[in-house]
């Protein structure tokens, strides 16, 4: 059953097209990465989809559902999760408060206004898990906004999760990552991927990391979409080589 | 003979003190404490002054000669900022803390009609020296409260009599809109129906108004052939400095229902012609009151203004009750106000048992240029008898 | 030894109700003034601590609360604990239009609007004489339906610790509720906020509301205390004096907020009963404390030991 | 007094008011706009400006030296206030500013009451500038005429020094990104101390001006503060244009307001502060936060 279907998504500042009449539909557990140069349009689509940004014009449905004006809220309420380009978290609360308010995101009482004191350490339990899957369980108490960078991002991914979305959306989640830190970010969102119903929708710039982690891959240029398919197919695909890799063989 | 003592007791030993300090029966031995919250900071700051240094002038003259039944005077000041919860708060404070039954010299009279409805439970007595508010006297009244003071009515009042023989016709007033120039501008309207006068209009300029500009030109505009104001301090000031600028005065009287030198003395040459009701004048002649003035100027080489001569006045009327109680409780020096006479700096008085009210004479006075006093001030020009200016008992208006 | 631990503050507030058994007249009746304006404190400290949301105007609240208690207590001898509750509930209920308009602004534009909404609240009371008995205000506030002792000095104290417990109480268990942690999210990241299914405006109106409520409880209190109303309750300066309490307190700590309220009010009291300038001194003081004392004086207390900002 | 001759004086009103508003504002809104914090102090130095202009032309008979000593005296305590302490405070929140500037209001008033008593001060306008001009054969007074000339001169350089200077060009660039500024070689705290004082100073000029009209008492700081922050509220926090713009709404507002409709006056400013805050909360030219 297709989770999302996006028809003719458009987005123009005054002449400038950033992103033009692109159709993209995505199964449920499918894991798709979208390439393209810098300005290709990814995070403005992303954040049409995830509601971040109003259309020029195009639907989205999720789940069959049409969710086109829908803003970020709502459709974070209907199983979407993403984490951003520049990371977003709370720098003020503590990294395991940051992942438990992701855990709490999908409490049916995550706007109790007294008591759920038990919930609360149900919730915290949960986050030191994936706070420990992501090697973060040391530093656990620590302010979220005193965390090097490449932890902030691992942070921001394991509060992504934490929310067990439908649809994870990843804008660049490696960007800043140690080595070390990147393989053991892909190594769990292949882990999770295998485990969950999750889709995911994946901007990444290292291709290592693209080609170990999605099967397809939609490639955007100038705001268009000039490839959709699997990773090895657009690998060879000419236009895309012409336009992205530079020729690359 | 004990010097003047102005206690000041710092709160922090009482407050801090585990049991609970013992105060030593103040009521016959000790000295006889007067309590006056009152605005020694904030807007009304100038006004504050005047009763605090004639309360400290009052307290000297008295205790040089052998103060109040044998007993020293000893004022006790608290800043209220002219801010009623401030008012109640520090009144409270010299009512439990160091047994105060006597308040005098409050400012506004939002702070007097915030402080009456608790004399009761405090078994406290208060006796107003300068403030205003008909209604003090009349709807909010209360047992153990009285006025010395001369009220808002009763200085419109004088001024409408005088106003009888004067050739305009067609008055329009100006205030601020707040309770004290609503109900001044009412009771000279209706006082100007009662002598066959008319009032063309009226209008409140917004309370915090500083450019009277566009109220200038409205008056310019009724075009009435004299114009009232009920405003004092720096709106007084303020509207006499602009509307002289404007040569309103050129073409016509302006009168008021108070004038005090506090407002008229910083606008200069502007109030010179300025006519009106005065709830105390230095240039009234009477020996109780040349011997204040003498005193006055002695002790601070300037004239006493409106709020000086009233709060002396207070004292004075305290001071008779005191000596008629022959002690200083509460019940006690109430009776002995009521219906108390005496000869005081404004002439004969009498306190009136069933309002708390002062009969007492009207004075209607005009600013000129005198010799010998370097700004513009007050000359008394008519006075009029205690039964023409006080209204009936418990109304703040003549029938 | 947790300052900000409940238990520890609850102690606190029930030591400060004997004390007030225990104290010369004078001295109970300034401390039961200083508790309520420790409640006022409080409720601006969920807007300025932990919704980031610092207002201006948090007089109008508390002046709207009094004035509809008196009304309440003056025309139809409600019970007291009753108008303090409704004039709550009515201001809570003003809060929704009010703060759904402002809580769509943040920074100076929220402090500005908040302000102009309490000097309207001014320029209303002032005008409207009929109802509100204009500048003069309304003198003789009855403690209606108390009853002997709780009308009393000490009785009225001892109700005014239970409202301040209840108060800090419902502020503490909804700061640490799901919703309240929700509110801190918005206060760190709107973003994140919004990834995580939260709409910041309506969070910030919850807090926004809840705020108004405990204000308006002050304000009511206040006019069963004095017995009397006036438009001065409006004032910017009173918006001034309990922003204050809150800074030099620590915003963000609920204790904080009391401590400085209680601070400022013992300041004040002192300095002016010493020295007729005490507007100097306490200026200068001010100065000083935002200076050596960042935190407030939550801060300094805890300086010893890193301060945990899960709250 | 026939119709037209009344709107003409009520516009003059009007103009003198807005002038007089926009001394007033100035200073707040040039703080705010450089330094992104509100003044609290503002009105306190506003009643100084009154009270050491007053002196000053008492002491030396000339209105103009009054005009020169009151910002003069103000910018000198502005100066020696940011240096010793809102330097020591830019890294912090917003709140830090607020309780500060507030301390200085407090002990600025009671330094005023201390050194120059409870009483109102006041100095005689010289001759040349108590006369009247007849408009449409109505009086109206020459100081009203000097305030507008005043106010449009001021608005004029303070709006070339901005926009045509260096210094200018300096400020507008330290008010939108100090640390790129600070990054190209300038002392952005050396910035931030001059604008300080020149903002006391304004403000003080706004009370020098204003001693003629209201004469220097103790009650000028708090009602002058409100007027100050709606106008730059209305006109927008720390744009210059906003403010001349902010002045005359209001200037124009209230005089026409208070001939029409009293009753309102009080009220109305705030409802259309609340109106333009919420339809543009950056308010009319400034840039929302």
């Amino acid at each position: 059953m297709t989770l999302l279907q996006c028809r003719g998504l458009s987005r123009a500042w005054g002449a400038f097209r950033a992103v033009s009449d692109v159709d993209l539909d995505l199964a449920e557990r499918e894991i798709c990465a979208v390439i393209g140069p810098n300005g290709a349009g990814k995070t403005t689509l992303f954040a049409m989809i995830a509601g971040n940004l109003r259309k020029s014009a195009g639907t989205v449905r999720l789940d069959g559902e049409d969710v086109t004006g829908l803003p970020a809220p709502a459709l974070a309420r209907r199983g979407v999760a993403r984490s951003f380009q520049i990371t977003a978290i709370c720098p003020g609360l503590s990294a395991v408060e940051n992942v438990r308010l992701g855990v709490q995101a999908r409490d049916p009482l995550r706007w109790r206004p007294f008591g759920g004191a038990a919930r609360m350490r149900t919730g915290e339990a949960r986050a030191m898990e994936w706070l420990d899957r992501l090697g973060l369980a040391g530093r656990a108490k620590e302010l979220a906004g005193e965390l090097a960078h490449g932890d902030q991002r691992l942070l921001e991914v394991a509060v992504a999760l934490a929310q067990e979305p439908r649809l994870l959306i990843l804008d660049e989640p490696t960007q800043g990552m140690s080595l070390e830190e990147t393989r053991r970010t892909v190594e769990l969102l292949r882990q999770v991927m295998a485990e969950s119903a999750t889709a995911v929708l994946l901007v990444e710039h290292d291709l290592e990391v693209v080609f170990a982690l999605a099967p397809r891959i939609v490639v955007l240029h100038r705001g268009r979409k000039i490839a959709d398919g699997p990773a090895e197919a657009v690998r060879a695909d000419e236009a895309v080589q012409q336009a992205y890799l530079g020729g690359l063989g | 003979m004990s010097t003047l003592m102005i206690a000041r007791r710092p709160a922090l030993a009482a407050l801090l003190a585990a049991p609970a300090l013992v105060r030593p029966a103040a009521a016959q031995s000790g000295p006889i404490r007067i309590g006056v919250p009152t605005a020694m900071t904030g807007t009304w700051a100038a006004l504050g002054a005047q009763v605090v240094r004639t309360c400290r002038l009052w307290a000297k003259t008295v205790n040089a000669d052998g103060g109040l039944l044998g007993r020293p005077v000893e004022f006790l000041f608290e800043d209220t900022q002219g801010v009623p919860a401030n008012c109640l708060r520090k009144a409270q404070e010299m009512v439990e803390r160091d047994r105060v039954n006597i308040l005098l010299g409050l400012m506004a009279s939002s702070e007097a009609l915030a402080v009456m409805p608790k004399l009761a439970e405090w078994n406290a007595l208060f006796i107003s020296s300068v403030n205003g508010a008909g209604s003090i006297t009349a709807e909010h009244w209360v047992p153990n409260a009285f006025r010395s003071n001369i009220s808002g009515p009763m200085g419109a009042r004088a001024l409408a009599l005088w106003l009888r023989n004067a050739p305009q016709e067609s008055f329009f007033s100006l205030s601020l809109d707040y309770a004290w120039g609503r109900s001044s501008v009412e009771t000279f309207e209706g006082l100007l129906r009662g002598i066959g006068k008319r009032s063309i209009g009226s209008v409140f300029a917004p309370v915090g108004t500083r450019d009277y500009s566009s109220f200038i030109t409205r008056v310019r505009q009724a075009n009435p052939q004299a114009l009232y104001i009920a405003l004092t301090g720096d709106d007084g000031t303020a509207f006499l400095r602009q509307a002289a600028q404007f040569r309103l005065f050129e073409r016509m009287p302006v009168v008021t229902e108070t004038v005090d030198m506090l407002f008229t003395r910083p606008a200069g040459d502007a109030a010179i012609g300025l006519v009106g009701g005065s709830r105390y004048s230095f240039a009234f002649d009477h020996p109780a009151n040349n011997d204040f003035v003498q005193r006055f100027r002695a002790e601070h080489n300037e004239l006493p203004d409106t709020y000086d001569g009233e709060q002396w006045q207070a004292c004075q009327v305290l001071a008779e009750a005191v000596r008629k109680a022959g002690r200083t409780e509460t019940e006690a020096v109430v009776a002995a106000l009521r219906d108390l006479e005496m000869t005081s700096v404004k002439g004969p008085l009498k306190m009136r048992a069933c309002d708390g009210q002062a009969e007492q004479q009207g004075f209607v006075v005009r600013v000129a240029r005198r010799e010998g006093i370097p700004h513009p001030a007050p000359e008394v020009i008519a006075t009029y008898s205690a039964a023409e200016v006080t209204p009936s008992c418990r109304a703040s208006s003549f029938s | 030894m947790n300052l900000s631990d409940p238990r520890l503050v609850l102690a606190f507030i029930a030591a400060a109700g004997a004390l007030g058994l225990v104290l010369p007249a004078h001295a109970t009746t300034l401390l039961t003034e200083a508790l309520i304006l420790c409640l006022f404190a409080l409720s601006l400290d969920l807007l300025v601590g932990h919704a980031r949301l610092t207002s201006f105007g948090h007089a109008g609240p508390w002046g709207f609360g009094a004035y509809v208690a008196a009304g309440m207590l003056l025309a139809w001898q409600v019970p007291l604990p009753v108008a303090v509750l409704a004039a709550g509930a009515l201001t809570a209920l003003l809060a929704i239009p009010v703060g759904w308009l402002c809580v769509r602004t943040g920074g100076v534009a929220f402090a500005m609007l908040s302000l102009a909404f309490a000097q309207l609240g001014y320029a209303v009371v002032f005008k409207w004489n009929a109802v509100t008995g204009g500048s003069d205000g309304l003198p003789g506030v009855p403690r209606a339906g108390l009853g002997e002792f709780l009308a009393g000095r000490e009785g009225y104290h001892l109700l005014v610790v239970a409202f301040l417990g209840a108060a800090y109480l419902l502020a503490w268990g909804f700061v640490r509720s799901p919703l309240g942690r929700v509110v801190a999210a918005v206060r760190e990241n709107e973003q994140r906020a919004e990834a995580l299914g939260h709409d910041p405006r309506r969070i910030r109106l919850v807090v926004f509301v809840l705020s108004y409520f405990l204000a308006g409880v002050a304000g009511a209190l206040y006019a069963g205390f004095a017995r009397y109303v006036s438009p001065e309750l409006f004032f910017w300066t009173v918006s001034g004096h309990v922003l204050v309490m809150v800074v030099l307190g620590g915003a963000g700590t609920l204790v904080g907020p009391m401590l400085g309220a209680l601070a400022l009010f013992y300041m004040e009291h002192q300095l002016s009963a010493l020295t007729e300038s005490w507007g100097l001194a306490l200026g200068l003081l001010f100065i000083l404390v935002v200076i050596f004392a960042p935190r407030g004086l939550m801060g300094w207390l805890q300086a010893w030991r890193p301060r945990r900002r899960d709250a | 007094m026939d119709p037209l001759a009344l709107l003409t004086l009520q516009a003059l009103n009007a103009l003198s008011l807005s002038a007089l508003l926009f001394f007033i504002s100035l200073g707040l809104t040039l703080i705010f706009g450089i330094m992104r914090v509100v003044n609290f102090a503002h009105g306190a130095l506003f009643m100084l400006g009154a009270y050491v202009g007053v002196t000053a032309h008492n002491a030396s008979g000339s209105f103009l030296l009054s005009l020169v000593a009151a910002p003069l005296a103000a910018g000198l305590l502005g100066l020696a206030f940011e240096r010793t302490a809102l330097s020591r405070l830019y890294a912090r929140e917003h709140s830090a500013f607020l309780l500060v500037t507030f301390g200085l209001a407090l002990a600025l008033t009671e330094a005023i009451r201390l050194l120059w008593g409870a009483d109102a001060r006041q100095a005689e306008l010289p001759d040349a500038l108590s006369g009247i001009v007849f408009v449409m054969d109505e009086p109206f007074p020459v100081y009203r005429l000097l305030l507008i000339g005043a106010g449009v001169l001021c608005g004029l350089g303070c709006w070339a020094g901005l926009q045509r200077t260096r210094l200018g060009l300096l400020l507008r660039a330290a008010s939108q990104n100090p640390v790129m500024t600070a990054a190209l070689g300038n002392d952005v705290g050396r910035v931030r101390a001059f604008v300080f004082a020149l903002a006391c100073a304004l403000a003080a000029l706004g009370g020098a001006l204003a001693a003629p009209l209201l004469s220097a008492s103790l009650g000028l700081g708090s009602n002058v503060i409100i007027d100050a922050f709606v106008i730059v509220m209305i006109g927008g926090m720390g744009s210059f244009l906003g403010t001349a713009a902010g002045s005359l709404l209001v200037g124009f507002a209230q005089t026409f307001g208070n001939y029409y409709l009293p009753e309102l006056a009080l009220g109305m400013t705030y409802v259309v502060m609340i109106a333009v805050l919420v339809l543009r909360p950056g308010g009319l030219f400034g840039r929302p936060e």
